[in-house]
């Protein structure tokens, strides 16, 4: 999707509703006043329209992988370009689009909103961080095309310390992303302590926000230790310091270590946030406050912090020691049972609701689904004795895309349809939008339920050509992975001609009672005409309100 | 004032200390020794030149999560390296010693 | 020429505080950018106790010892400027802040020698290893990592220096006052986070 | 039907259901048991609470766009069942899968060692007291073989599905892995970690030979070995001697025929490259590409020096074609694989040293 033009959302005649007048999309429209805005509603919007983008350059790859597995022999490509696509693939969904999704965009958008809030505690910081994406997303992406980069998003250690192909300018793109996912960091950390509005104690804050604060406590202590372990690399890559070389008395496994104890817990940046949305969503669509609020919190901020010591399940056959194996083996577990705890919560959080069938609901309900399944066999895996047949097959790979493209990506876009009026103030048809959501739950199953099976049957990763008996399954996958491809054009069409002719939203289109539709949609400049002063909890429907499920 | 000045006194001293006793065979114990006055100044400098002390306690809390942190990743690996099988901890059976020059 | 509050905040102390937390938030980040060559050290250091306690007697204690002097040292100015500023000594902090510069110039020149001196004795990471005095490759992970931590450190020495030249011009122009020396504030903090980092490079590096 | 066929047939349908392969390892069925019980919980919970999500979604859809719920909110006990019942769950099938693991990390003292050798792209095994085999690895059934695994250059793993085992093959290092195939038969050998171009092409497989079988095969290829160690050693064998002293005419050939004005020994660049760790170093080339200086390679650039010309030097060496024997040339090759400085003496090129590993 290409980035919005200022004006469009507000320069058009009524059709019904009040137009939103003077919201922050017409404060300026040049392109030089988004450019240099310090607004963190703009910001948003303007990592939106990046992530998008960088979403659909992902998918393409994604599918033009699937393309080449339909065969067990090559067809399309040869195997380096093969090995650079599924790399590109990695990196992309991962650095580029995953890890800055939510909290960037609807974070950056709704964290002020949602704390009564004119602004981040940074604005220019937030800007900087946006910039420090761009420039990092340009540098990986110039180093993939123009190196070629074919390690997998991993960059394991001897491979590619000693692979001809050059690594040093991705490592350099995505150590310049890692600055940027820590701005942000800070810059949520500060503004959930120090901008939060009068009434809005600890224990009032959204489920959202604590998500995000909890997201960004992970990305300010875990993105570090990205950043030098992939600065080790590089000086390994170029300049031969050797620090991971088994032949210079290095150990590769601590590579993995190190690499682990960032990415384990950065699966956490990129469901974390999800959880959030869905944690609102459930709410709003069936109009009632969370089943319980204590257990969500101390859920969310377990995950953060537990999931900091669970890396070591990535290396169950990698030479790691037994009694290692057994540590993290057990806090593995525990991490399980805050995502557990979570989705049983949701569940209960419908009991005595008043439940409203939308776009968003269903994705809400396809993530806990797939959380739930994407999760149970999270939980397999850290049985240790499984993994050891799993590892690194599609079992790994079914699993992963259950978390991050099943549950991450379905709270992304219900949180695109959720919020899509408050950033825009127009609505997108509702119909539509049911069915494009239905047909990418079963479109994910499709592609993903098969991969299940191909790593019971023993199919490794990263595989190039295959043995002829696992084609059917791969042909499977294919199909659903087409039929996801479809219904995210679908959601690109339906969603770009609602930003011009959907149907004005006006101020709570859902009549939700979170905190950031008190203020108008789209929202003025600087947030509030009048901030408010958060008497209630935030999702308490208990009693009518006026103006309501206009 | 004279409050930094005597924390700089005590820092001076530390260190001094530290380097005698590092001329003093003390074994296995050496590293705990020097890593725990260099910790004493440590926690001299954050506390009082980075006006710790007078901050907030989230302030306290951020950085203690990260030395918890580090500590944990770091006695995970060292259980690891000094756990595994043998001939996998390095530098492994196949790796001895670096020939240099000629 | 007071500047307008930020609109995002109620009060200037409010700001303040955003700004140091938002500070030690960062640094946290940092104790973990530099934890990865620690997490390094530690393991090798428990493989190769032997070539680690070799290695590191070839090197300059006495510059090492000098260094870490220097930069206690030069905390001090920090430390003393900050409070120089809040009972209204501008230019009293400024000198202060400048002799703390001076002697952070001091401990990258030292260092400079350092470097030059393990260049001749061929002890340089990697690939570049040379030496005839060390042959196990547990010496080499030693030099590889001395050479990586004492960088790394020294890279944050010199932006401590921009920081420390921006404060110090700040300061003489009459920019801060106690009501508004954020910025000094968490400059300091940064430059004193720098000598806390070298008090631990310092006996794992020289003396152990 | 008995218990234990109802358990076999049990056993199978769910095997087939799951696309898993045949169970060919004595690991292999306590693996899928675990596997079974995770599956079918999974499967029955994830249902039920379908099942009470799609019953609560039609109860109580909307009325109306003002509709008011009751504050509720969930009471202890039930809050405790959340956290307790995933807790006992996970932790039991832990419990079953950690067991599993430690049996897999520890070898009986009586298996059969086998060292296997990694590298792009391809395994190489061998038994003690010498016999090797590439991409085969033959074992008796009904005894627990142990497998040492090594790699010559980047991360492997050694994967056989159908034994559900799977361990990482490090450079320079051992890791263990042990097992026991109860049945003779032939089973497909996978490398599992990425490990460059050819990765999905690096197959083995394993043949599970009756006990006797293999002992008449071992018996044989020790018997080959000994045969031809013996006619090697009829033969005087190009010794180390041999050896030094075409290294010591090299360097008068290099001396003599002038390369040294131009090739320096010591590492530093001069008119040519330097000669000191030339041999299999990847240079790359002028004008794009890069080469493995090998006996191939340097050969070509003593005959016809412009043909592949090293980046960052001039085209300005004369061709050596019939100025060198090929008595030089060899000597000269020799003489240059000598200069070798920092490199850490690169793994044994033959298979490892059967050293005993310690650390059973």
């Amino acid at each position: 999707m290409r980035q919005l033009p200022a004006d469009e959302a507000s320069h058009q005649p009524p059709r019904d509703g009040v137009a939103p007048a003077h919201s922050y999309l017409d404060h300026g429209t040049t392109v030089w006043s988004w450019l240099t805005t310090k607004d963190h509603k703009r910001i948003g919007v303007m990592f939106l329209g990046s992530v998008l983008l960088m979403f659909f350059m992902g998918g393409v790859f994604a599918l033009l992988l699937r393309l080449e597995l339909l065969q067990p022999q090559p067809s399309f490509f040869d195997g380096l370009t093969y090995n650079r696509l599924f790399t590109l693939h990695g990196v992309t969904m991962v650095w580029l689009f995953l890890i800055p999704s939510i909290p960037t965009t609807f974070g950056n958008f709704c964290l002020p909103l949602m704390l009564g809030a004119k602004d981040l505690a940074f604005p220019r910081l937030n800007l900087a961080s946006l910039y420090l994406y761009w420039f990092g997303a340009l540098v990986t992406l110039f180093g993939m095309f123009q190196g070629g980069t074919d390690t997998g998003w991993t960059f394991y250690t001897p491979y590619s310390t000693t692979s001809s192909v050059e690594v040093l300018p991705v490592l350099v793109g995505i150590f310049i992303l890692g600055f940027s996912t820590i701005l942000t960091g800070v810059n949520f950390i500060v503004s959930t302590h120090l901008t939060r509005a009068k009434g809005l104690t600890w224990r009032r804050i959204p489920l959202f926000v604590w998500t995000i604060y909890g997201t960004s406590i992970i990305q300010v202590l875990a993105t570090p230790v990205l950043a030098i372990t992939l600065a080790l690399v590089g000086l390994d890559a170029g300049f031969g310091i050797g620090l991971f070389d088994p032949q210079r008395g290095g150990d590769p496994v601590l590579y993995q270590h190190l690499f682990w104890f960032y990415s384990h817990p950065a699966v956490y940046i990129m469901i974390l946030p999800g959880m959030g949305v869905v944690s609102e969503l459930v709410c709003a669509f069936a109009r009632k406050n969370i089943s319980s609020y204590a257990a969500i919190v101390i859920s969310t901020l377990g995950i953060a912090f537990v999931g900091f010591f669970t890396w070591g399940h990535h290396m169950f056959v990698a030479g790691q020691s037994v009694f290692d194996a057994g540590a993290f083996g057990v806090l593995s577990m525990l991490v399980a049972i805050f995502t557990a705890v979570k989705i049983l919560t949701w569940t209960t959080t419908l009991y005595r609701g008043s439940i409203a069938i939308t776009a968003p609901f269903v994705y809400v309900a396809g993530f806990i689904f797939l959380l739930f399944f994407g999760g149970m066999s999270g939980v397999a895996l850290a049985t240790t004795s499984i993994d050891i047949h799993w590892h690194d097959t599609y079992f790994v790979v079914a699993h992963f895309h259950f978390i991050m493209v099943g549950a991450s990506l379905m709270a992304f876009f219900g949180a695109l349809h959720y919020w899509f009026p408050k950033m825009f103030g127009r609505r997108y048809p509702e119909g539509l939008g049911i069915g494009a959501a239905v047909l990418i739950v079963f479109g994910f199953i499709a592609t993903f339920l098969p991969q299940f099976l191909l790593g019971n049957a023993g199919m490794p990763r990263r595989y190039f050509t295959y043995p002829e008996q696992y084609q059917p399954l791969h042909v499977t996958s294919t199909a659903g992975a087409s039929l996801l491809g479809f219904g995210f054009l679908i959601i690109a069409l339906y969603l770009a001609w609602s930003l011009r002719w959907g149907k004005v939203s006006g101020a709570n289109p859902w009549g939700s009672r979170g905190y950031e539709w008190l203020t108008p949609s789209p929202p003025p400049l600087h947030n509030f005409h009048e901030v408010p002063t958060f008497e209630r909890d935030v999702h308490d429907y208990t009693v009518p309100e006026a103006g309501h499920g206009a | 004032m004279l409050k930094y000045v005597l924390i700089w006194v005590a820092l001076i001293g530390l260190t001094v200390t530290t380097f005698l006793l590092s001329r003093v065979p003390t074994g296995d114990w050496s590293i705990a020794i020097a890593l725990a006055i260099a910790a004493a100044k440590a926690t001299l400098i954050v506390l009082f030149f980075m006006e710790l002390a007078k901050h907030r306690g989230a302030s306290a809390l951020a950085l203690g999560t990260s030395l918890v942190f580090i500590a944990v990743v770091l006695t995970l690996a060292l259980f690891d390296v000094g756990l595994r099988f043998e001939p996998t901890r390095p530098p492994g059976p196949l790796v001895q010693t670096l020939k240099v020059g000629q | 020429m007071e500047r307008e509050l930020a609109p995002q905040f109620a009060s200037v102390e409010q700001e303040a505080r955003a700004w140091q937390f938002g500070m030690w938030v960062f640094l946290s980040t940092e104790v973990l950018f530099f934890g990865g060559l620690f997490i390094a050290y530690g393991v090798y250091r428990f493989a190769y106790p032997q070539d680690f306690h070799l290695a590191s007697s070839h090197m300059n204690v006495w510059l090492g010892t000098a260094n870490t002097l220097v930069l206690l040292t030069s905390s001090l100015f920090v430390a003393l400027a900050l409070h120089l500023v809040r009972h209204e000594r501008s230019m009293w902090a400024t000198l202060a802040l400048v002799l703390a510069l001076l002697l952070g110039v001091v401990f990258m020149v030292f260092k400079g020698l350092e470097y030059a001196e393990h260049a001749r004795e061929g002890l340089l990471p990697g690939v570049y290893f040379a030496s005839h005095k060390l042959h196990s490759v547990g010496a080499l992970q030693f030099v590889t990592l001395y050479w990586l931590m004492t960088g790394l450190h020294a890279l944050h020495v010199t932006i401590g220096l921009f920081v420390l030249a921006w404060t110090a011009f700040q300061a003489a122009s009459g920019f801060y006052s106690p009501r508004r020396m954020a910025g000094l504030e968490i400059g300091g903090m940064y430059w004193h986070f720098v000598d806390v980092i070298w008090v631990f490079l310092y006996p794992l590096l020289y003396l152990v | 039907m008995s218990p234990l066929a109802t358990e076999a047939a049990g056993n199978d349908l769910l095997r087939r259901a799951l696309f898993l392969p045949e169970q060919a390892s004595t690991l292999a069925p306590q693996i899928d048991f675990l596997h079974y019980l995770i599956i079918v919980t999974t499967l029955s919970v994830g249902l039920t609470i379908a099942a009470a999500f799609l019953f609560m979604v039609v109860k109580y859809r909307r009325r109306s766009e003002s509709d008011t719920t009751p504050r509720f909110t969930t009471p202890l006990w039930l809050e405790a069942t959340y956290f307790g019942l995933p807790v006992t769950l996970f932790l039991a099938w832990f419990v079953i899968g950690f067991c599993d693991y430690v049996a897999f990390a520890e070898p009986p003292r009586d298996a059969l060692d086998v060292y296997v050798t990694a590298k792009q792209w391809m395994w190489k095994f061998a038994y003690p007291d010498g016999p090797a085999s590439i991409n085969e690895l033959r074992v008796p059934a009904g005894k627990p073989v142990r497998l040492l695994i090594t790699s010559r250059d980047v991360i492997h793993s050694f994967f056989v599905p159908e034994f559900r085992l799977k361990h990482d093959a490090v450079p320079g290092r051992y890791t263990q892995l042990w097992f026991e195939a109860p049945r003779p038969g032939e089973h497909p050998v996978l490398c599992a970690e990425y490990c460059g171009l050819e990765h999905s092409k690096m197959r083995a497989r394993v043949i599970v030979m009756e006990a006797n079988a293999f002992q008449d095969w071992i018996t044989a290829e020790k018997a080959k070995l000994v045969a031809d160690n013996g006619l090697r050693d009829a033969q005087p064998p190009p010794g180390a001697a041999q050896q030094a002293s075409l290294r010591e005419q090299g360097g008068a050939v290099a001396a003599r025929k002038g390369c040294l004005k131009c090739h320096s020994v010591d590492g530093t660049a001069h008119i040519g490259p330097t000669w000191r760790d030339l041999y299999l170093r990847r240079e790359r080339l002028e004008g794009g590409g890069e080469v493995i200086a090998d006996e191939a390679y340097l050969t070509e650039s003593m005959m016809d020096p412009a043909a592949r010309v090293v980046a960052g030097f001039r085209p300005v060496m004369p061709s050596y074609r019939g100025l060198l024997t090929p008595g030089e040339t060899a000597a000269l090759i020799e003489y240059i694989r000598a200069l070798r400085s920092r490199d850490v003496t690169p793994t044994p090129s033959e298979g490892p040293v059967y050293a005993p590993a310690s650390g059973r």
